[in-house]
């Protein structure tokens, strides 16, 4: 697999349906900068021809340019062939086939978006969902399930297997939020009151995208304290009285006494990888806590996917 | 000639005079009646809102610099206060009202104001050869009433729970259940809409009705084109946001549920246990009356803007537009579709393929217009005999800021593509290019065009160049690299981006982006200094510096109160430019034929000062 | 001399029209566009719900059809008195402005009966398996307070909107009579622990009332401005008669063309807002 | 005082509305005033039919209004004679309203 990298242009992809998405932005860039290019050399060569000295002088009339005429139609019929050709078309696959022609292999989950918060609600080994209801929520069942003990829910850590279809009804309890894998090329919006199924499907295990992830040196400071996500370290760092304060390989989570200690080493830039490096991410905004509101997602081979379900139901 | 004038007698001025009365400083320059004084005042305030506004994403920019670092210099932490900066951090909560507010204030207060308000107030009167608007106390109640609508705005930051913080969209259920300071913006949005509805009737009747005699449509100057359809927009887009508006002034006063659909749970408890709201609403509702004025709103900022760039390109290109027609179609056009593209905001809300293929398809329609009228002003450059000056420069400068902006808008406008690029910092590079580099380079460009109008001097040149070249540079340096970040995958209205990874692997161009915005304030300095020190210190010149043809450069600068001395009557189209034949190289509109075939520069002979 | 804009008064040659004509319509098309856009709110809220009461089940159809013919008869006394300036009748026109004037109050009165009876009307959602909800025989039951007989039914004086409100946690409720009777049934004490949700027929009770209230309200600040107008020209305004009566006819006209308006919008909103 | 008298016979031509043409108005202003009572009584008459289907009621209904919204907006707000202008801006305001109703609904309807 290639070398996954952040940033600059398109993050990886480890969806079956963003090798479209990334061809078509491509071909309306590449329409964008002919455009914008020829355009330009016209302009710069219009300017400095035409520009104004002594003995030169406008012209009233001009000869025909049909050369105007034939940009525009060119670039309505590029449009209509992306158009046509693309957008609808995928568009219209990605969004509707799957939910209605049933694929026996596919995992259906409920997500439902909170301020600030991503639950995933999975069914369990009944494949129904239980009733929900809203006065039943409490702490230790957050989405007021009949029986909580008969379905699995996850809190900001989303799984699912990879290489299967996954129809996901996406949906909100109080504003809107918006349900963004950017790795996975999938967005749409958890809207209050209404649940939207969206389906994607992942062709790379989290394991395979962890091993191609080249390593980021991530900047120690106090806004680290309190953050979920696990990182694992890539190097090793002794603590000033020279005890080991990070072991290479070490999962860990950064909190208070841990970036205390990192700071005290002298510590300014510390080698990591995410443990879970897709990310989930809401796009709409949502309040406050809205740049926060992170769940991780973990494509899982078939055994790891029945061992988190499995145990989720243990609880 | 005049005794036969349909268009008033040849002391239409005096007359004009004696019926405002009051001469006294209040009524001259506070309550005036005058579409000048009143331009002027739009242009002042909206400047200010313009730099306030700015004032308020520098504030931003720190925190996406710097994310979770003090502000550098104390004193701004204790003015912000505790609240909003405890411990010098801007807040969450403060960061999303600055967001929301630096949206607002830029849209609705600033760039129409100034675009609109502004230049159509002063200039359209004087272009189509009339004294005034057609009505000038409700010129003058649109200006207070904008005004009011601003102060409304600005006085939010004070109250409990700080200013609007949903975002300039204001989506319900957030704005809904959000703090004090949002039904304070829906108030002050429904003064800023009614401002809108009374100028754009305003400016509709005046264009229609007070042209000039020899004045025909297609003689007007393609910048009256623009404001006629530019208010046609406000006239019949702006009241759905005004009822969308009231909804939620309902929803949030009298507890009804337009926007709160059934079941809602906020804070893990039911709302209906904490409110006894009744539900049955709709969350996406908001959006379709939003959009349905947001769309258009964006050729409001657009088009008064092509509007200037194409009097200033024809002046200084000594030609005549290339395609002064098609440009007109093109706009009325673009004005039509803008009313019907407006769910391509709403891909992402859950639409049906029927409704996304309509929508996509009349979003690529109305590029169509777009790539017309920016081609017909890059041809108007063949063949000319092109003056640097500075307005030039800024009207240059729009032309491939706007074609960024444009083109970028085509990814968007496709559903496939938007999947990746919706909501992120491609979204925001976008429409900023159109409004920022595009709409705002235009409004300078016609600050430096009309100033010789308005005060009888120019500005500095020197300043000028000072003031457009880093402007230019960094505007760029500011909205690029967004660009990449949007293709990185980061979304907008982030507080904190490094929370992400692919959002840290785009943090040095974030850094970018706020060093070019603090010195794009900087690069400012030169403007201000120009514009305040060329009212009374800039270079004399005459009524007509740029020789233009148009009827504005008819009146003495700066017009008096009725604006003509003579009243002047229109023998040709606007851009009549190196008439071939004639000696001198511009033919004014209201030359008369015999005078203009002898080739006077400088006619017509315009009566000695007042 | 008042002023010097061209085409004021007298129709400009091209477009047959004076300036004032064309704004009131303009005007009145930005209005088109701001009562659609609440239509279509309407449409899409009622569309999407899943319950929608009839009109004519809960409104009062004899007061909003005594207010439509009300409003049409205004409009005919407002073309009546545009005409009879038009035919130099100066006491006429005081007669028809001084009867739309009226009727238009008139409107608001009934207008005002109706609001009270719908505030004045409470609905009770009581608690599943409470004591009181078996009495009822419903969850849901609708009546008035009885002030008479609730030693605290006067603290109920604001807007409520849940049961927390209530001042001394109990009320003397009256029900409405049953279908097809007059015959109010007993008095109930109703505690504030049987109570799910009290409401009066406001806004807020659901989205039919929610509504009904934005959309008649609006209407109603309408009508609240036309009276103004018509007052202002009934009053100072007149005095432009004597001056200038070709601009006095004119702006009666177009006080005129947004009066039908109002009326126009009432035409749409009895039949969809009462009757459906 | 308007001090620019336009040439007298363009106003003629676009003024229709001279005192003896008004004179004749009247009667149509009488008779639309009653088939606007009719029509009102119609509209309230039907609905207590309860007709068989809840579509056919609204749109009987909605066409009673049209006929009578259209009576008013023609005779009392005088539209059957009219400038062009103003009809060239109501047509405008018609497309846009229309896609005002059209196109929220027909969205929410099309929704998943």
């Amino acid at each position: 697999m290639d070398p996954v990298k952040f940033g600059y242009w398109f993050p990886a992809d480890v969806s079956t349906h963003g090798p479209s998405v990334d061809l078509l932005i491509d071909y309306v860039h590449y329409l964008a900068v002919a455009l914008f290019v020829g355009w330009g050399i016209f302009m710069l060569y219009c300017l400095i021809r035409f520009r104004q000295r002594p003995g030169h002088k406008a012209q009233y009339e001009l000869p025909h340019f049909k050369g105007s005429k034939y940009a525009e139609v060119a670039v309505a019929l590029i449009e209509l062939v992306l158009l046509l050709g693309f957008s609808i078309p995928v568009w219209a696959s990605i969004r509707y086939e799957l939910p209605r022609t049933d694929a026996p292999d596919k995992v259906v989950v409920r997500c439902i978006a909170e301020q600030f918060a991503w639950y995933f609600w999975y069914p369990g080994p009944d494949g129904e969902f239980e009733p929900a209801s809203a006065d039943r929520i409490k702490p230790s069942n957050p989405l007021g399930l009949r029986d909580p003990s008969r379905d699995a829910v996850s809190k900001d850590e989303f799984h699912f297997p990879v290489n299967r279809p996954i129809v996901v009804y996406v949906t909100s309890r109080d504003v809107i939020h918006g349900f963004n894998i950017p790795l996975m090329r999938v967005k749409h919006d958890a809207v209050p009151g209404l649940n939207i199924p969206i389906w994607f499907q992942a062709t790379k295990t989290n394991d395979e995208i962890f091993a191609a992830m080249s390593p980021e040196r991530l900047r120690i400071g106090p806004a680290l304290v309190g953050r979920k996500e696990p990182y694992i370290a890539m190097e090793a760092v002794k603590a000033a009285d020279g005890s080991d304060l990070l072991k290479s390989g070490d999962t860990f989570v950064f909190g208070e006494a841990l970036v205390k200690g990192l700071t005290g080493a002298g510590v300014q830039e510390l080698s990591v990888k995410l443990k879970f490096p897709v990310e989930l991410a809401c796009a709409q905004l949502c309040g406050n806590g809205h740049s926060g509101m992170r769940a991780a997602v973990s494509i899982d081979t078939e055994e790891q996917f029945a061992a988190f379900i499995a145990g989720k139901m243990a609880k | 000639m005049t005794d036969t004038h349909p268009n008033g007698s040849p002391g239409a001025r005096e007359a004009h005079g004696g019926g405002h009365g009051e001469t006294s400083f209040l009524w001259k320059y506070v309550f005036s009646q005058d579409h000048k004084v009143i331009g002027i005042q739009y242009g002042i305030t909206g400047l200010c809102f313009l730099f306030f506004g700015f004032t308020l994403m520098m504030l931003m920019r720190w925190q996406l610099a710097y994310p979770n670092q003090p502000l550098p210099w104390p004193w701004l932490a204790e003015l912000l206060g505790n609240i909003r900066a405890p411990g010098g951090v801007l807040e969450a909560g403060f960061y999303n009202q600055l967001g929301a507010m630096h949206g607002t204030i830029m849209v609705f207060l600033g760039v129409v104001p100034i675009a609109v308000g502004a230049f159509g107030n002063y200039v359209v009167p004087l272009q189509i050869g009339a004294p005034d608007m057609a009505f000038p106390k409700l010129n003058m109640a649109s200006y207070w009433v904008y005004f009011c609508g601003g102060v409304i705005m600005l006085a939010s930051f004070f109250v409990p729970g700080g200013a609007a913080s949903s975002g300039w969209t204001s989506y319900p259920p957030l704005s809904n259940i959000a703090t004090q300071g949002q039904t304070w913006w829906l108030v002050g949005m429904v003064f800023l809409i009614t401002s809108s509805l009374l100028g754009s009737v305003n400016f509709i009747v005046t264009i229609v009705q007070m042209r000039a005699p020899g004045l025909s449509m297609f003689r007007l100057p393609f910048f009256v084109w623009a404001q006629l359809v530019t208010a046609f927009l406000l006239l019949l887009a702006f009241p759905p946001l005004e009822a969308a508006g009231v909804l939620q002034l309902m929803d949030r006063v009298f507890g009804t549920s337009f926007f709160l659909p059934s079941g809602l749970v906020v804070n893990a408890i039911p709302y209906a246990q904490t409110t006894g709201y009744s539900g049955g609403g709709s969350a996406l509702l908001w959006q379709h009356l939003f959009w349905f004025l947001a769309h258009p709103e964006v050729y409001v900022l657009i088009l008064p803007a092509m509007g200037i760039v194409a009097e200033i390109v024809a002046n200084n290109t000594r030609k005549p537009l290339w395609g002064y027609r098609l440009l007109v179609y093109a706009a009325i056009f673009l004005g039509f579709m803008s009313f019907i593209v407006w769910a391509h905001h709403m891909f992402m809300t859950g639409m049906g393929t029927v409704m996304s293929t309509f929508f996509q398809t009349t979003t690529m329609i109305i590029s169509i217009p777009s790539v017309i009228i920016l081609t017909c002003m890059i041809l108007s450059l063949w063949g000319g005999s092109i003056r640097f000056s500075i307005p030039m420069l800024f009207a240059l400068a729009f032309l491939p800021m706007f074609a960024i902006g444009g083109l970028t808008g085509l990814p968007l406008g496709l559903t496939l593509s938007d999947l990746h690029l919706h909501d992120t910092y491609y979204v925001i590079g976008h429409f900023h290019y159109v409004v920022a580099p595009g709409t705002i380079m235009a409004l300078f460009a016609g600050i430096y065009y009309w100033y010789p109008k308005v005060t009888g001097r120019k500005m500095s040149g020197l300043l000028g160049h000072l003031h457009f070249w880093p402007t230019l540079i960094l505007m760029n340096s500011i909205f690029m690299p967004m660009f990449f970040m949007g293709m990185a995958g980061l979304n907008r209205r982030m507080y904190d981006q490094t929370v992400y990874v692919h959002g840290r692997g785009v943090q040095p161009l974030s850094l970018m982006v706020s060093w070019s915005a603090w010195m794009l304030a900087v690069a400012q300095i030169p403007f201000i200094i120009n514009f305040f020190k060329s009212w009374k210190a800039g270079e004399k010149v005459n009524d007509n510096p740029w020789e233009a043809t148009t009827l504005e450069w008819a009146a003495p600068s700066p017009p008096p109160h009725g604006n003509f001395t003579t009243l002047p009557e229109v023998h040709r189209g606007p851009y009549e430019y190196s008439v071939p034949g004639q000696s001198g190289d511009f033919c004014p509109q209201h030359a008369r034929p015999d005078s203009a075939s002898e080739g006077t520069p400088s006619a017509p002979p315009v009566p000695a000062a007042h | 001399m008042s002023t010097a804009i061209p085409w004021s008064v007298k129709p400009h040659p091209v477009t047959g029209i004076p300036n004032a004509k064309l704004g009131i319509w303009l005007f009145l098309a930005s209005e088109v566009m701001l009562f659609g856009a609440l239509f279509s709110s309407y449409i899409l809220i009622r569309t999407g719900s899943e319950q929608w009461p009839m009109g004519r089940t809960i409104l009062n159809i004899p007061l909003a059809t005594l207010n439509t013919v009300i409003l049409i008869t205004s409009s005919v006394t407002m073309v009546m008195a545009w005409a009879s300036l038009k035919m130099n009748q100066f006491g006429k026109f005081k007669l028809f402005q001084t009867l739309t004037i009226l009727l238009a109050l008139g409107f608001m009165v009934v207008k005002a009966f109706e609001y009270g009876g719908k505030l004045h009307h409470y609905e009770v959602t009581l608690v599943e398996g409470s004591e009181a909800a078996d009495k009822a025989g419903a969850l849901k039951i609708t009546g008035h307070i009885d002030h008479a007989t609730a030693g605290n039914g006067g603290a109920i004086t604001s807007w409520i909107r849940s049961r927390d409100d209530l001042h001394d946690g109990k009320i003397s409720f009256v029900a409405d009579p049953p279908a097809g009777s007059h015959e109010h049934p007993a008095a109930i004490e109703l505690a504030a622990e049987d109570m799910e949700r009290l409401t009066f027929f406001g806004p807020h009770r659901d989205t039919f009332f929610a509504v009904y209230f934005t959309l008649t309200g609006l209407h109603g600040i309408h009508v609240l401005g036309g009276i103004v107008v018509l007052l202002y020209f009934l009053l100072p305004g007149s005095r432009m008669w004597r001056t200038d009566p070709e601009r006095f006819t004119g702006r009666i006209e177009c006080t005129g063309l947004y009066w039908h308006f109002v009326d126009l919008v009432w035409i749409f909103l009895f039949p969809t807002l009462y009757l459906l | 005082m308007s001090d620019h008298p336009p040439p007298a016979p363009a106003e003629a031509a676009v003024m229709p509305h001279g005192a003896e043409e008004v004179r004749a108005h009247l009667k149509i202003y009488l008779a639309v005033f009653f088939a606007l009572g009719v029509l009102t009584a119609i509209t309230v008459g039907i609905a207590y039919l309860d007709l068989p289907s809840k579509n056919l009621a609204i749109a009987a209904a909605m066409v009673i209004a049209l006929v009578k919204g259209s009576l008013v907006a023609l005779y009392f707000m005088h539209l059957i004679k009219e400038a062009r202008v103003i009809y060239w801006s109501l047509a405008l305001c018609v497309v846009f309203f229309a896609a005002l109703m059209a196109l929220p609904v027909l969205t929410s309807m099309e929704h998943l």
